[in-house]
């Protein structure tokens, strides 16, 4: 693997539309490895809208997006892990009958490689494959404070429990990039500092980058390396958090007087 | 290529020499004599079963007032199968094993399939069966089976008769068919009859759509029409037929059509003239006023509370009963006596006129030919009277 | 020419009893998110009733009426008694207690008015002479009245769920009866209102196609047209009504050309082959012809 | 006597027992906040108040009791409910949305006038006016949902975490709305609102919730003030 | 169960503070008392079996229509069940694989067990084939493709006559299904060999879905029941899911064709391969419980003995009713299944807790039940 080329996110010229709505509009946007990106910008901006892209949930018009020199766009969804990108969900988008840790666990699924056959017949490889997963799962759900509710199921968890759920699902593919979409959505002031710490502590460790979309400055300006300013499905302006903080036209379209 | 035999079939005379328990084959029936039905006694058609079984129970309580069979009761025992064959198939096992009934009776050919195996091991007879399968007319390798309704092809020999009688230089001819198993029978069975006539198929046409079916079949110009059909097709292929404007000059239904109450009349005149092949007579026909076995059996009936006693299948469960009864009461008089060897031995040679049937029509088994019956006569539907009126005398193909 | 005409009538009448019967689907689906697998024998049930209506000297469009009116009463009362209690908890409970009433309604109507095949007499002129002769071909008074109370009855419900409050909230509950609830949106008098128009339009179909039908009127009569119907609903896009009407139709005219046309699979095959057809369709309009696509956003 | 009165409020999920004995109450014209930890039972509070579960305790509305009532009863009643997660119909258009928001008002002149206004209040809206709901961003649907649980003009709106998703520049106008509301149709309001700064600031008065108890009530002038409270109760 | 009674007012009140009484029973996970409950299990499964196998020969018949149902509903629930695609086509499968099995011994004189790999590996394909506009069709819209497979399949039946005997149906003679030698039974008992045999194929196949559903594959077709566009997101390849869970699903209820077409002796197209035949199969298994292992037992014990004794309590028409009011109760009763209710009820007479020092050594908990109750 060490010949590869560094894991960089690259966004170019992405557009797409649905209907009369132009959600992104020639989008362009890098994401150093290990860099922690801010992605901010009004409701309807597009943010999310750039992570279907990326995820392979929608499908661009034109653009292109490539990571760690991989064409994304010709890239099955299923294949995107793979290649180490994992993303957290604005609206929750969690397996509500399964368990805490079999959400987690299924965030680890390309990672299990485990035959069919041997599956099948129960082999005690694959068993000790399965077993070596959950236990990382387990510590996953740990360092999240979530190793309480493991095995309870995520449909009638609280909002707040299940956005760290949605994170630990993420962690457990091993990305080198992660997708977050507004992760600190539902969470307490003290829940959202340790959220900062903890992507900080990821990118430390593992060398993990970040594309974090978040409405909550503390978070955003407080962590992010570079921080992106997106309005109407454009980018708007870039630099570092202070800088675009004080951007004229960020100020009028997404912080308001409140800033 | 099978060497081996079904029990019982020593050189075509049944013997309880290979059942899994042959004294219970030849022991003496005392007390009652149970007859078994597995029978669809819920679904569609409950009310064709019900009234056959209801046929046959009245048959048996007249016999039972007349003391039975030499003292020995008959009754019925019905267990629904929804005509389901793998029901039908727990059914008679149960029937067999747990009711211990002497001589058992099934509704329709996918049961007969299910059964006839377990039946013929365990040396109950299987008498008078309400199916048409040619493989169970084989005395040799299914001893203990009779079946009772007249073969597809045999219907369908006297049909091609009556058509080479009417159209000596040939004749086109449109059949619309069936999709399930009845109604391929009857086609094939007219296929087989046709073959070395001068008679020609033009066209044929699935009875899945009746409208959709009459105008390919229109369109093809025969002026006769077969229904290769089930019972419920005769009105539905009569009414497309007369909405078609088509005039076909021969129009035949298949034998299960001659209800004329619920079959011909609500058609009106398109039912006109439409020729349909009759074994049975029909008590509310006006010919047969004077008849002396449909005045009793009309009394008996209305004695014994049969729900409809004019019901075509009611005639027929009452005509079984009686094809039943002689057959217990012969045993009872053979030297095997009334056990279910006695019985099957007799079922397998037996020849009878039931009152019921038509003057000249007989049910005749020998060791060679299992036909039943083999004898029909050919009636007309009259719109105008609102009855069936005879075209012709019994036509018979047994013996050829 | 005429044969050709023949077969569009064929196929546009048996398509108009697929469709009316799709309608109702629609209808429950759309006001309370749920297939109704019981609707044809619901349906039968109330036809039974009618016919035993008209055998008492009721005419025929009295006892349509009154046929039209138990099967409100009856789809409301199912829905509150039967269907509601389970609905929450799980789609496919839903779908038993359907499988149940399918049993149930289909035994009930053959305890009360026996098996046998029965003739119901028609709302529109059925005799062999009411006809209008098109190119040579016969068009059916009767048929053509099917085909005109289908095209008021699409408009009906169009209208129903596109112009009225009745059929926004109607949507709204479908769409998110919790929500509903908690914009004062009565839920549970919408439901049962659902599936009692569903019992009208059900009832209607059964009256109208009783007598259109190859089996009459019988226990057997509405499974298959109940399957064709879902098959039509599904295919115009379950949510729309002019989709369940297009969808009846396209299977009727598959069905008759294909019988008519297709001489390979001419004979037994002609259902299989108008599903096939569109299955083929639905590949390419995987949320049917009129549906609404499914968009969905994470 | 208050507007909303509660006691011994006590409610859960099957055999699980989240809220153990709640007493709340909210005058009329009120600004109250509940605030609480992940969990602490906030949401289970409102979905009780609104007839979404079954509860044991006393509810009343201006001294009429709300416990046997059904949540479109309590609807009519006059209580609205901004659910957390939005619970917008994804399938109607936000034009629809509206309307259904609307369904026990019979003024329809009003009501057009209203649905202008929101419109008006959140362009975006009437951008997306045909459109399905589901296709909004997060953000957008969050303004929808207050608009139509305003639509039903209620005397006390429960707003579950009405931030979510939303731009710090909406937020700040989502909250100036929400306080015109109260001052111009005098409509109560109880929050939950984890953006506890912002929230103190509207309130006037605060409970705090801990594992389905009130641990703590008062105005919102001393919670905002005391930081041994705000370090103690809100991580602040 | 959540219920959210959003009109019917007064909404029934919790139960006062009742904490549900404490397990009678509780076990540490691993512990040797653990360990002796879980062998009980399917010991107490084959004194079942083998307890069965003494009864009346009809009884032991009835048992075997049992089993085969239990096999045919176990297919459907990798599909339905865990997978979350109602399919209404397995009827087809179901005689896809009796017919196989039919055909082969009566014309090819094959040896019947030898048909039954035969049977599955053809279902499996048609079942792959299935699956495939799964890809692109999703939900009810789904269950229309089924349902043509299901409309076709006795239709084609018809159509090849010469293969299959069309409408007349297919006979396999019961001397063909003699039960081998070795087994020292003789002909006489070839309900008995059936029975075992269709004993020993049920546990297998229980075996291997366990196995199944404690896999990958397993996990990633109920994260594709659960929710597929984030299934994509966590890599789990939509299209293979759903095309192993149909073909797998169909081998499974082929298997059950062909070991039914042994036990019945007599195919007919209208007769056992209908759409009612797919009703009969999601009924049982709804009522058994979906995405649960045992459920498709109960549920086929169900399906069997409910008409049966429907019948024989009352006759006729009335029994359809009575047979649909039951239904319905059940599923008041039991919303979750029978299996579903009964592993309930066994969790709260008997806790299973993890060992103090809470290793996650086996993440899959210990009742099947539990990872996979229907949303
Ligand atoms: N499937 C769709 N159909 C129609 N419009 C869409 C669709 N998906 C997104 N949009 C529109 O595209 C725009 C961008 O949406 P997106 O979800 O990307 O916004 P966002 O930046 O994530 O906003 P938020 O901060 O509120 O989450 C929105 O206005 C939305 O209405
Ligand atoms: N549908 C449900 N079924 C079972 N338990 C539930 C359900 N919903 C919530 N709970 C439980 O109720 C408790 C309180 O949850 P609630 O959603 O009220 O918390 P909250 O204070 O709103 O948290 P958050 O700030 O995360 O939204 C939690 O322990 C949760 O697990
Ligand atoms: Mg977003
Ligand atoms: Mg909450």
């Amino acid at each position: 693997m060490s010949h590869d080329p560094p894991p960089e996110l690259r966004v170019g010229d992405l557009t797409l539309s649905f209907g009369g709505v132009t959600a992104l509009d020639r989008v362009s946007l890098t994401v150093a490895p290990g860099e922690i990106r801010g992605l901010i910008g009004p409701n309807g901006a597009g943010k999310t809208t750039l992570f279907n892209c990326v995820t392979r949930l929608y499908r661009p018009d034109s653009g292109t997006i490539t990571f760690a020199g991989h064409d994304l766009l010709r890239t099955r969804p299923d294949r995107i892990i793979r290649l180490g990108i994992a993303r957290t969900f604005q609206n929750l988008a969690l397996f509500p009958s399964l368990s805490v840790l079999d959400n987690t666990l299924l965030g680890a699924h390309s990672r299990d490689s485990s035959g069919f056959t041997a599956s099948l017949l129960g082999l005690p490889g694959t068993r000790r494959a399965h077993r070596a997963l959950a236990a990382e799962a387990m510590d996953i759900l740990d360092d999240l404070g979530l190793a309480d509710v493991a095995h309870q199921e995520a449909a009638g968890l609280p909002f707040g429990t299940l956005k760290r759920v949605e994170l630990a699902r993420a962690l457990a593919g091993r990305p080198r990039l992660l997708l977050l979409d507004e992760p600190a959505g539902g969470l307490t002031h003290a829940e959202v500092d340790e959220l900062g710490e903890l992507i900080l502590r990821l990118r430390a460790e593992r060398g993990l980058g970040a594309l974090l979309v978040e409405h909550h400055m503390g978070l955003v300006m407080g962590i992010s390396d570079r921080v992106v300013a997106m309005e109407s499905g454009r980018d708007i302006a870039e630099g570092a958090p202070e800088d675009v903080r004080g951007d004229e036209r960020v100020l009028a379209a997404y912080l308001g007087r409140t800033a | 290529a099978e060497e081996e035999t079904a029990p019982g079939a020593a050189g075509g005379l049944v013997t309880a020499d290979d059942c899994l328990d042959p004294d219970a084959a030849t022991a003496a029936i005392t007390g009652t004599l149970k007859v078994g039905w597995s029978a669809p006694l819920s679904g569609p058609l409950a009310v064709a079963a019900g009234a056959v079984i209801d046929g046959m129970k009245a048959r048996f309580a007249v016999a039972n007032d007349a003391g039975g069979i030499g003292g020995v009761k008959l009754e019925v025992v019905a267990k629904d199968d929804a005509f389901n064959p793998e029901r039908a198939k727990a059914n008679v096992n149960e029937l067999i094993q747990k009711d211990g009934v002497h001589v058992l009776e099934v509704f329709g050919s996918g049961q007969l399939n299910a059964a006839a195996d377990d039946q013929n091991e365990a040396c109950v007879p299987l008498l008078f069966a309400q199916a048409a399968v040619p493989e169970y007319r084989d005395a040799v390798n299914f001893p203990w089976t009779t079946e009772y309704l007249p073969s597809s092809e045999a219907e369908m020999a006297v049909v091609v008769e009556q058509l080479k009688k009417k159209y000596p230089n040939g004749v086109k001819v449109a059949l619309a068919s069936n999709q399930t198993e009845s109604g391929q029978s009857y086609a094939n069975g007219f296929k087989k009859a046709i073959e070395g006539t001068n008679i020609t198929i033009a066209a044929e046409a699935p009875l899945t759509d009746p409208n959709a079916a009459v105008t390919t079949l229109k369109e093809s110009g025969a002026p006769v029409l077969i229904d290769a059909g089930v019972t419920t097709d005769c009105l539905s292929l009569s009414q497309a037929v007369g909405r078609s404007g088509w005039k076909p000059e021969t129009f035949v239904q298949p034998a299960n059509c001659v209800d004329g109450k619920s079959l011909y009349e609500p058609a009106g005149a398109a039912a006109d003239g439409q020729q349909v092949m009759v074994w049975l007579k029909d008590p509310a026909n006006p010919i047969y006023a004077d008849d002396a076995g449909v005045k009793q059996y009309l009394a008996d009936a209305e004695k014994h509370g049969v729900k409809a006693p004019l019901n075509n299948y009611t005639v027929n469960g009452w005509a079984i009963g009686d094809l039943m009864v002689d057959a217990f009461t012969k045993a009872a008089a053979s030297d095997d006596g009334l056990s279910r060897l006695g019985i099957i031995k007799v079922a397998r040679t037996q020849t009878y006129s039931p009152p019921m049937f038509i003057d000249g029509i007989e049910w005749k088994m020998t060791p060679e030919t299992s036909l039943g019956i083999g004898a029909f006569r050919p009636f007309t539907w009259n719109a105008a009277k609102k009855s069936f009126e005879p075209a012709g005398d019994v036509i018979s193909i047994a013996g050829n | 020419m005429d044969i050709f005409l023949e077969r569009l009538f064929d196929g546009i009448t048996n398509g108009t009893v697929y469709a009316i019967m799709a309608l109702a689907l629609v209808v429950v689906f759309r006001g309370t998110g749920t297939i109704n697998f019981a609707q044809g024998e619901m349906a039968l049930f109330t036809t039974y009733i009618a016919w035993a209506l008209t055998t008492q000297g009721i005419p025929v469009w009295s006892a349509a009426l009154i046929a039209c009116a138990i099967g409100f009463v009856l789809g409301a009362a199912v829905e509150r008694t039967l269907i509601r209690p389970v609905r929450r908890r799980n789609d496919m409970a839903t779908l038993i207690v359907a499988l149940g009433l399918f049993t149930g309604f289909n035994a009930l109507a053959g305890l009360l008015f026996d098996a046998e095949t029965k003739t119901m007499p028609g709302l529109f002129p059925g005799g062999q002479d009411d006809y209008l002769a098109v190119g040579g071909a016969r068009l059916y008074f009767d048929a053509l009245g099917v085909w005109l109370v289908v095209a008021v009855l699409i408009g009906l419900v169009f209208a129903l769920f596109n112009r009225t409050r009745l059929g926004l909230h109607m949507r709204a509950v479908a769409d998110n009866p919790e929500s509903a609830a908690l914009a004062g949106v009565p839920t549970g008098r919408i439901l049962m209102l659902g599936w009692g128009l569903a019992g009208i339009i059900g009832s209607l179909a059964g009256v109208l196609i009783a007598p259109l039908s190859a089996q009459q009127l019988s226990l057997t009569t509405m499974f298959p047209i109940l399957i064709y119907a879902s098959a039509a609903a599904l295919f115009g896009g379950l949510d729309s009504p002019v989709g369940a009407v297009v969808g009846g139709l396209a299977i009727g005219l598959l069905e008759a050309m294909i019988t008519g046309y297709v001489d390979v699979i001419g004979g037994t095959l002609q259902q299989t082959a108008a599903l096939v057809v569109i299955v083929l369709i639905l590949l390419f309009r995987p949320t049917g012809l009129f549906g609404t696509r499914q968009m969905e956003r994470l | 006597m208050s507007l909303l009165n509660v006691t011994g409020l006590c409610a859960g999920y099957g055999p699980a027992r989240v809220l153990h004995g709640l007493d709340l109450t909210v005058e009329a014209g009120e600004i109250v906040v509940i605030l609480g930890a992940n969990g602490a039972g906030k949401t289970t509070t409102m979905r009780a108040l609104s007839g979404l579960i079954p509860h044991t305790g006393a509810i009343t509305l201006d001294g009429r009791p709300l416990d046997a009532l059904s949540a479109p009863q309590i609807v009519a009643a006059g209580i609205s409910l901004v659910p957390q997660g939005r619970g917008t119909f994804s399938h109607l258009s936000v034009l629809d949305n509206l309307r259904v928001g609307a369904a026990l008002r019979k003024d329809t002149a009003a009501i057009a006038a209203d649905i202008d206004k929101w419109c008006a209040i959140f362009p975006i809206l009437a951008k997306r006016a045909g459109q399905e709901a589901g296709t909004l961003s997060g953000g957008e649907q969050q303004m929808l949902a207050v608009a139509r649980a305003l639509m039903s003009r209620p005397r006390l709106l429960l707003c579950d975490e009405p931030s979510l998703g939303l731009a710090p520049k909406i937020v700040g106008e989502l909250f100036d709305v929400l306080a015109d509301v109260n001052r111009e149709q005098g409509t109560a309001l109880l929050l939950v609102e984890q953006n506890a700064d912002l929230a103190l600031r509207l309130a006037s008065r605060v409970y705090l919730l801990e594992v389905g108890r009130v641990i703590a009530e008062g105005d919102a002038e001393r919670f905002r003030g005391d930081e041994s409270i705000r370090r103690a109760y809100l991580g602040l | 169960m959540t219920t959210t009674s959003t009109e019917h007012a007064p909404p029934p009140a919790p139960a006062p503070a009742k904490r549900p009484r404490g397990p009678l029973l509780t076990l540490v996970r691993g512990s040797a008392e653990h360990r002796a409950a879980i062998a009980a299990g399917p010991l107490l499964a084959l004194a079942a079996l083998y307890l069965g196998s003494g009864l009346e020969p009809f009884r032991v018949g009835q048992l075997t229509s049992v089993l085969i149902f239990a096999i045919a509903i176990s297919g459907l629930n990798l599909v339905t069940g865990y997978t979350g695609l109602l399919s209404i086509g397995h009827s087809a499968f179901f005689g896809l694989g009796a017919y196989t099995t039919g055909v082969m011994i009566v014309s090819y004189q094959v040896e019947p067990l030898l048909t039954l790999p035969v049977a599955a590996v053809l279902c499996f394909a048609l079942g792959f084939v299935v699956g495939l506009p799964a890809l692109r069709i999703r939900g009810l819209y789904l269950a229309l493709v089924t349902l043509a497979v299901g409309v076709a399949f006795p239709e084609l039946v018809k159509r090849f006559t010469d293969l299959t005997g069309g409408a007349a149906g297919l006979v396999i003679r019961s001397r063909q299904l003699a039960p081998p030698e070795w087994t020292g039974l003789g002909a006489g008992q070839r309900y008995l060999w059936l029975y075992w045999v269709c004993a020993v194929v049920l546990i297998t196949v229980i075996i291997l879905i366990r196995n199944l559903t404690r896999s990958r594959l397993g996990k990633a077709m109920l994260a594709v029941r659960d929710n597929e566009l984030s299934a994509a997101s966590s890599g789990v390849h939509i299209a293979s899911v759903k095309t192993l869970a149909f073909g797998l699903s169909g081998a499974v209820t082929g298997l059950a064709g062909g070991l039914f077409a042994m036990y019945v002796g007599a195919l007919s197209p209208d007769g056992s391969f209908t759409l009612l035949k797919s009703i009969e199969l999601i009924t049982g298994l709804f009522l058994g419980g979906a995405a649960t292992l045992y459920g498709p037992i109960a549920g086929a014990l169900a399906v069997v003995f409910l008409p049966y004794y429907t019948a024989d309590l009352v006759s006729g028409h009335v029994s359809g009713i009575l047979f649909g009011a039951v239904l319905i109760a059940i599923v008041f009763l039991m919303p979750e299944g029978i299996a579903g209710r009964f592993g309930a009820v066994a969790r709260r007479l008997v806790r299973i807790e993890p060992p103090p020092e809470d290793l996650p050594s086996d993440p899959t908990p210990a009742s099947p039940e539990r990872e996979t109750t229907q949303k």
